[in-house]
């Protein structure tokens, strides 16, 4: 205290700093219905993608605690062409990690020298019994749908090598499709227009994305008949399925949000969304999807406070632009949907992507990070792997972006 | 809630032992007002102090039990219904199951006499506010007996702090009580109530005032004792965690520690009450202004139904504002030291309302 | 207890009762190692699991409902929480918080720690993690809050007195019976 | 007989039970509750002649203090409270003792009020019991208090310890908290810690120094 103060004003400062907190908002996060957003390579579940893996040992070895259980048979495959030489090669039979024992170190990821192992922020797997922490292999291969897209680069850093590489090949392509600029402007305009068309309006069989169940199956007997083991192709076909319904429900929840009646105070500034309900849609879907229904009812609640948010941030924007309907302006976020998961900041991405667009008279923008989708998703069909196809999705982004500019410099 | 007596028979104000007019009926009715104020009000308090520590924390508190976490004490009365019932077996026995009991029954029949409206209270006893002091006494006794039986060093120095502290702090609350009561020219708690609504200052009359004007220091030592009676925080050593595990609740489980919590919930609604009714005007909403509905000086006499409903709200009211302030108090300050505790009742309280009660009789025999 | 553990209530008792176990969690914290810190951390204003009922701090073993034991149980520590936990009374409810607690972890080749407290006490959730996010111990207090939603108080109390877990002759401790 | 006397009869009997049991108990603490029960057994009889007054204080002065100090004394000496048995091996003396006390105040008593009727149905006012303690009986009373002041201060007297061994409190280090007292234009705050320099108004005394 200061020592001129009269004896008893230590009490009363007491109780007024306990009284200021009263009117202060609590800090409190709401849990089952509030997340954190957590980094993307936040240290939650070890995430496998068998497909990556060639048993090469190197992770159960270095794993401090000896968790990694791993088992393989060794296989000869046939000469690819006549008068070849059979080969062997390891077969992934079991691939275990038992998370009651594991210390998190990432050491077996960081070790994995074909991208097998990814760290995925989810942490919502206490069990009853100490067994089911051993995740097999179909277990970790969950996990790995819920790993979300690498954080972007930091403004102005060096592309990676890759990226590079695609973009002067890119750039290159570009030079010698120089004469038939025109034309592909002309459907580029096309594209984007049919795009747009396609979210402004609310109905969902006019979206492309909406047949996305058959395309799935495309993508299987695609990659059968590339010759791919019926084992990759199913698994590769099953994640472009979840990868395309997920995004399906988005769409439809923005269609949704989008013709909502009135909501109580909509504050564009810090929306509150009261939690409690579920979204059905969700919950059913996780249900299908074998999860258990605690888990479910947790992620169906908070897809359901993320899409109230959503709508309500929708209404507020449609109020604060006086006379917009509120479906255009509640745009599909599955352009940008990176890789599908839900983890994906959803609200963030329309209000980011028409800035992005007009700056795009800047060359420079391509350390950004923005990808192209459908070049993405074509690739991931194809069965590149994650890293290739978001390498090339960048390099087709930047090359669209450049003839974007080119068609603007052209019309002016 | 119903209206059991008639608020102007002072005069011929009843013994303890005049259960009614001789009708079951009303005497069922004045158990069940007892019963349910005993049961509901505490709750309500509980659920108020873990809301506004969990504000003043920057948290929420209870959330998922009923809405808004409502019925979150009701969940622990559940459960501490189900929990199994140890004795330790070096205890006494028949002390550690008595003992409970022993601190309960006195928070009980303190309810007695708390009037809530004009009319709504259980008796109205001439004497009411020495049978709340003389009655809240013995609940020592309980804790005492509960700390000693328990064969548990830790509970039987809690029980030992109890004791100590409740004699130590009964003194400042008895003499600042009869101030008031020296005020108002009697020990009914209603009349104690009735006298505010008459009364003013010398010099300043036509402005009525309620005894927390002229007697704040009064209210100020009431209040402290009051705390330390109820071992509630800052004043909690019998039950300091850090250095008694659970003091003399610590061998106490299920039922039994249930009934020890409900003492002390059902303490703080009874202290808060007392300085409802002896320094905030009992059910008169603002000093001076008549209750909607009632006749008489500020409006306190005979009232309709709507009358009574709205002067039972003011007095909940207040007392939930009083427990509040307890609440306050018990976020802002660390707990006392023992030889602290013991300084400041018997160097500061207890000088302090001797001279106040001084000072006060003086003034009225003169005035 | 009493009655409760001999018969079996009706179903609308039942519900009442078991969601009175489910939201009055009064739990003991046995820290034990950087565990104990995110368990602080869940009781803090950030994630309060206060909301969900878990009434932090319990101050002794006899008032708690909820032990969970959070970091690396060494074996000169494990006689101390199986009594602490035999001081709690029934029904009560064990979280195992950590890798360590689940089963030892990091040391799971150290000659002085226990390899995991379901050796000792038996353990209703296992929250995994290296130390588990604070949310994750939130989410394995409603994982656990579902199981006593959903149980029998009785066949709970019958498969404790069945199998109770007490340490064979193979065991590496030796802990004195009903220390 | 009317519910008055059955009252009486019920509250007579669980004192005399209470006082019987103080006496026979072999465990020192139940033989303080047990007088704790007797206690409260006159304040209901007082309670029964309608001296609602008188059985208060009863209350608060004998169950309330004087049977917790009991408690709180046994407690905190070396008394036997455990299970060890409890015999002052002088149970004929005491036999004499009491019989012949019993003997004297019933004589006195029956002698005193033998043949005044009391109308159990009207107890005294407090008003009434003010004016008899505060202008009729005034002397006695003023006595009364004397002799219990001079108790008081034997009391203080006996517990007070020898110089040589006294409790005093031991020395705390005192830990200053709060803003310390710096201007900016000032010298160093290392200079204004000290105790002394904190008695000195913080814009005149740091100047001072520098």
């Amino acid at each position: 205290m200061a020592q001129t103060s009269l004896p008893g004003t230590g009490l009363l400062k007491g109780l007024a700093v306990t009284v200021k907190h009263l009117f202060k908002r609590p800090a409190t996060l709401m849990y089952p219905y509030e997340r954190n957003e957590l980094a993307p390579r936040t240290r939650g579940v070890i995430a496998l993608m068998d497909e990556n893996c060639t048993v090469c040992m190197l992770c159960a070895r270095e794993c401090p605690d000896w968790c990694i259980y791993i088992d393989s048979h060794k296989e000869t495959v046939p000469p690819a062409k006549e008068g070849g030489r059979a080969r062997t090669r390891n077969v992934l039979d079991r691939f275990a990690i038992d998370f009651s024992l594991c210390m998190y170190c990432g050491i077996c990821v960081e070790v994995c020298p074909f991208d097998a192992l990814w760290w995925s922020p989810e942490f919502e797997y206490s069990e009853y019994t100490m067994d089911a922490l051993l995740h097999e292999k179909d277990k970790l291969r969950e996990w790995a749908d819920t790993v979300p897209p690498p954080p972007a680069l930091d403004e102005g850093a060096e592309a990676p090598a890759e990226v590079t590489e695609a973009i002067a090949k890119a750039e290159k392509e570009l030079e010698a499709a120089a004469q038939k600029e025109a034309d592909k402007a002309a459907a580029a305009e096309a594209a984007t227009t049919e795009a747009k068309a396609g979210g402004s309006g609310p109905k969902k069989a006019d979206e492309p994305k909406v047949a996305a169940g058959e395309i799935d199956q495309e993508t299987y007997d695609a990659l059968i008949a590339e010759g791919k083991s019926e084992r990759i192709a199913r698994s590769k076909a099953k994640a472009a399925y979840v990868k395309k319904e997920k995004a399906r429900l988005k769409a439809e929840a923005d269609a949704g949000g989008g013709d909502a009646e009135a909501a109580p105070t909509p504050k564009a500034a810090d929306i509150k969304v009261e939690a409690g309900q579920i979204d059905q849609e969700t919950y059913d879907a996780l249900i299908a999807e074998g999860k258990t229904e605690r888990m479910a009812r947790a992620k169906a609640k908070a897809a359901w406070v993320k899409k109230e948010k959503a709508r309500l941030a929708a209404e507020a924007e449609s109020a604060a632009g006086a006379g917009a309907p509120a479906g255009e302006e509640a745009e599909p976020p599955s352009p940008t949907d990176a890789a599908g998961s839900d983890q994906a900041p959803s609200t963030d991405a329309p209000a980011e992507e028409p800035a992005a667009t007009r700056k795009l008279g800047d060359v420079h923008v391509e350390g950004t990070g923005e990808i192209d989708q459908e070049t993405y998703d074509a690739l991931i069909a194809e069965g590149k792997s994650e890293r290739i196809a978001r390498a090339k999705a960048k390099a087709a982004w930047v090359k669209k972006a450049k003839q974007a500019k080119l068609d603007e410099e052209g019309g002016a | 809630m119903t209206v059991l007596t008639s608020t102007t028979a002072l005069a011929q104000a009843p013994s303890i032992l005049d259960v009614g007019d001789g009708v079951v009926l009303p005497i069922l009715l004045k158990v069940a007002l007892v019963l349910g104020l005993f049961f509901v009000v505490p709750l309500v308090g509980g659920y108020l102090e873990h809301k506004v520590m969990g504000r003043m924390q920057n948290r929420r508190g209870p959330v998922e039990a009923g809405p808004f976490g409502s019925l979150q004490l009701v969940a622990d009365g559940i459960k501490f219904i189900q929990k199994e019932d140890i004795i330790p077996r070096a205890a006494d026995k028949p002390m550690f199951a008595l003992a409970p009991g022993l601190a309960l029954v006195p928070a009980l029949l303190v309810f007695l006499v708390i009037p809530l409206g004009p009319g709504v209270f259980a008796v109205d006893l001439e004497l009411g506010l020495f049978y709340a002091l003389a009655i809240t006494s013995i609940s020592v006794l309980g804790i005492l007996l509960g700390g000693w039986a328990s064969a548990n060093k830790f509970s039987l120095i809690g029980g030992l702090r109890a004791g100590a502290q409740l004699i130590a702090y009964e003194l400042p609350l008895i003499i600042t009580a009869i101030t008031v009561a020296v005020m108002a020219g009697t020990l009914s708690l209603v009349g104690i109530v009735e006298a505010q609504a008459n009364f003013t200052l010398p010099g300043l009359e036509g402005f009525n005032l309620w005894f927390v004007f002229p007697q704040i220091v009064g209210f100020a030592i009431f209040f402290v004792a009051a705390m330390a009676e109820l071992s509630r925080p800052p004043f909690d050593m019998p039950i300091g965690d850090s250095e008694l595990v659970f003091g003399y609740m610590t061998e106490y489980t299920g039922i039994k520690f249930a009934m020890f919590l409900l003492t002390e919930y059902a303490g703080m609604i009874t202290m808060s009450a007392l300085m409802v009714v002896l320094f905030l005007g009992g059910w008169q909403i603002l000093p001076g202004v008549a209750t909607p509905g009632c006749e008489g000086a500020a409006g306190i006499m005979s009232c309709d139904p709507i009358g009574i409903a709205i002067s039972v709200l003011v007095t909940l009211a207040k007392i939930m504002g009083l427990v509040f302030l307890m609440v306050w108090a018990r976020v802002a300050y660390p707990r006392l030291r023992e030889d602290q505790l013991q300084r400041i009742s018997w160097l500061v309280l207890v000088p302090l309302s001797l001279a106040n009660l001084a000072f006060v009789t003086i003034l009225t025999v003169v005035l | 207890m009493g009655l409760m553990d001999q018969v079996e209530l009706p179903q609308p008792v039942k519900y009442v009762f078991n969601w009175g176990r489910k939201y009055s969690l009064w739990c003991f914290n046995f820290g034990l190692a950087c565990c104990a810190i995110e368990f602080i951390a869940a009781s803090t204003s950030r994630h309060d699991f206060i909301r969900h009922g878990v009434i932090p701090f319990a101050h002794g073993p006899r008032q708690a409902d909820l032990l969970v034991v959070s970091g690396t149980l060494t074996d000169k520590m494990a006689p101390a929480v199986k009594r602490l936990y035999e001081e709690m009374p029934e029904p009560k409810y064990v979280i195992s918080f950590g890798s360590c607690a689940n089963c030892g972890g990091p040391y799971w080749d150290s000659y002085s720690v226990t390899k995991g407290v379901d050796q000792i006490i038996p353990v209703d959730v296992y929250v995994p993690g290296c130390p588990p996010r604070p949310e994750a111990l939130l989410d394995g207090i409603i994982a656990l809050q579902h199981r006593i939603q959903n149980e029998s108080l009785k066949d709970r109390i019958a498969g404790r007195r069945q199998d109770p877990i007490t340490l064979g002759a193979d065991a590496p401790l030796a802990l004195e019976e009903g220390a | 007989m009317t519910g008055l006397d059955v009252v009486f009869v019920l509250v007579g009997l669980l004192t005399a039970a209470g006082a019987v049991l103080t006496v026979t108990s072999k465990n020192l603490v139940h033989a303080a509750l047990a007088l704790a029960v007797t206690l409260a057994g006159i304040a209901g009889v007082f309670l029964v002649l309608h001296a609602d007054f008188l059985a208060l204080v009863q209350l608060v002065v004998y169950v309330g203090a004087v049977a917790v100090l009991f408690l709180f004394g046994l407690m905190l000496t070396r008394a036997p409270i455990g299970r060890e048995a409890l015999d002052s091996q002088n149970r004929g003396l005491a036999l004499a003792v009491s019989g012949g006390l019993f003997v004297v105040l019933s004589t006195l008593i029956v002698l005193a009020f033998g043949d005044v009727r009391v109308d159990a149905m009207t107890g005294p006012g407090i008003d009434v019991i003010g004016i008899a303690i505060f202008a009729v009986w005034v002397l006695p009373f003023e006595l009364l208090s004397m002799l219990l002041l001079a108790a008081l201060i034997g009391a203080i007297v006996l517990a007070r310890r020898e110089d040589g061994e006294s409790g005093e409190e031991a020395e705390v280090t005192r830990i200053e908290v709060g803003d310390p007292p710096i201007n900016e234009s000032d010298g160093p705050p290392a200079e204004v810690a000290g105790d002394g320099q904190a008695e000195l108004p913080a814009g005149s005394g740091g100047g001072g120094q520098a």
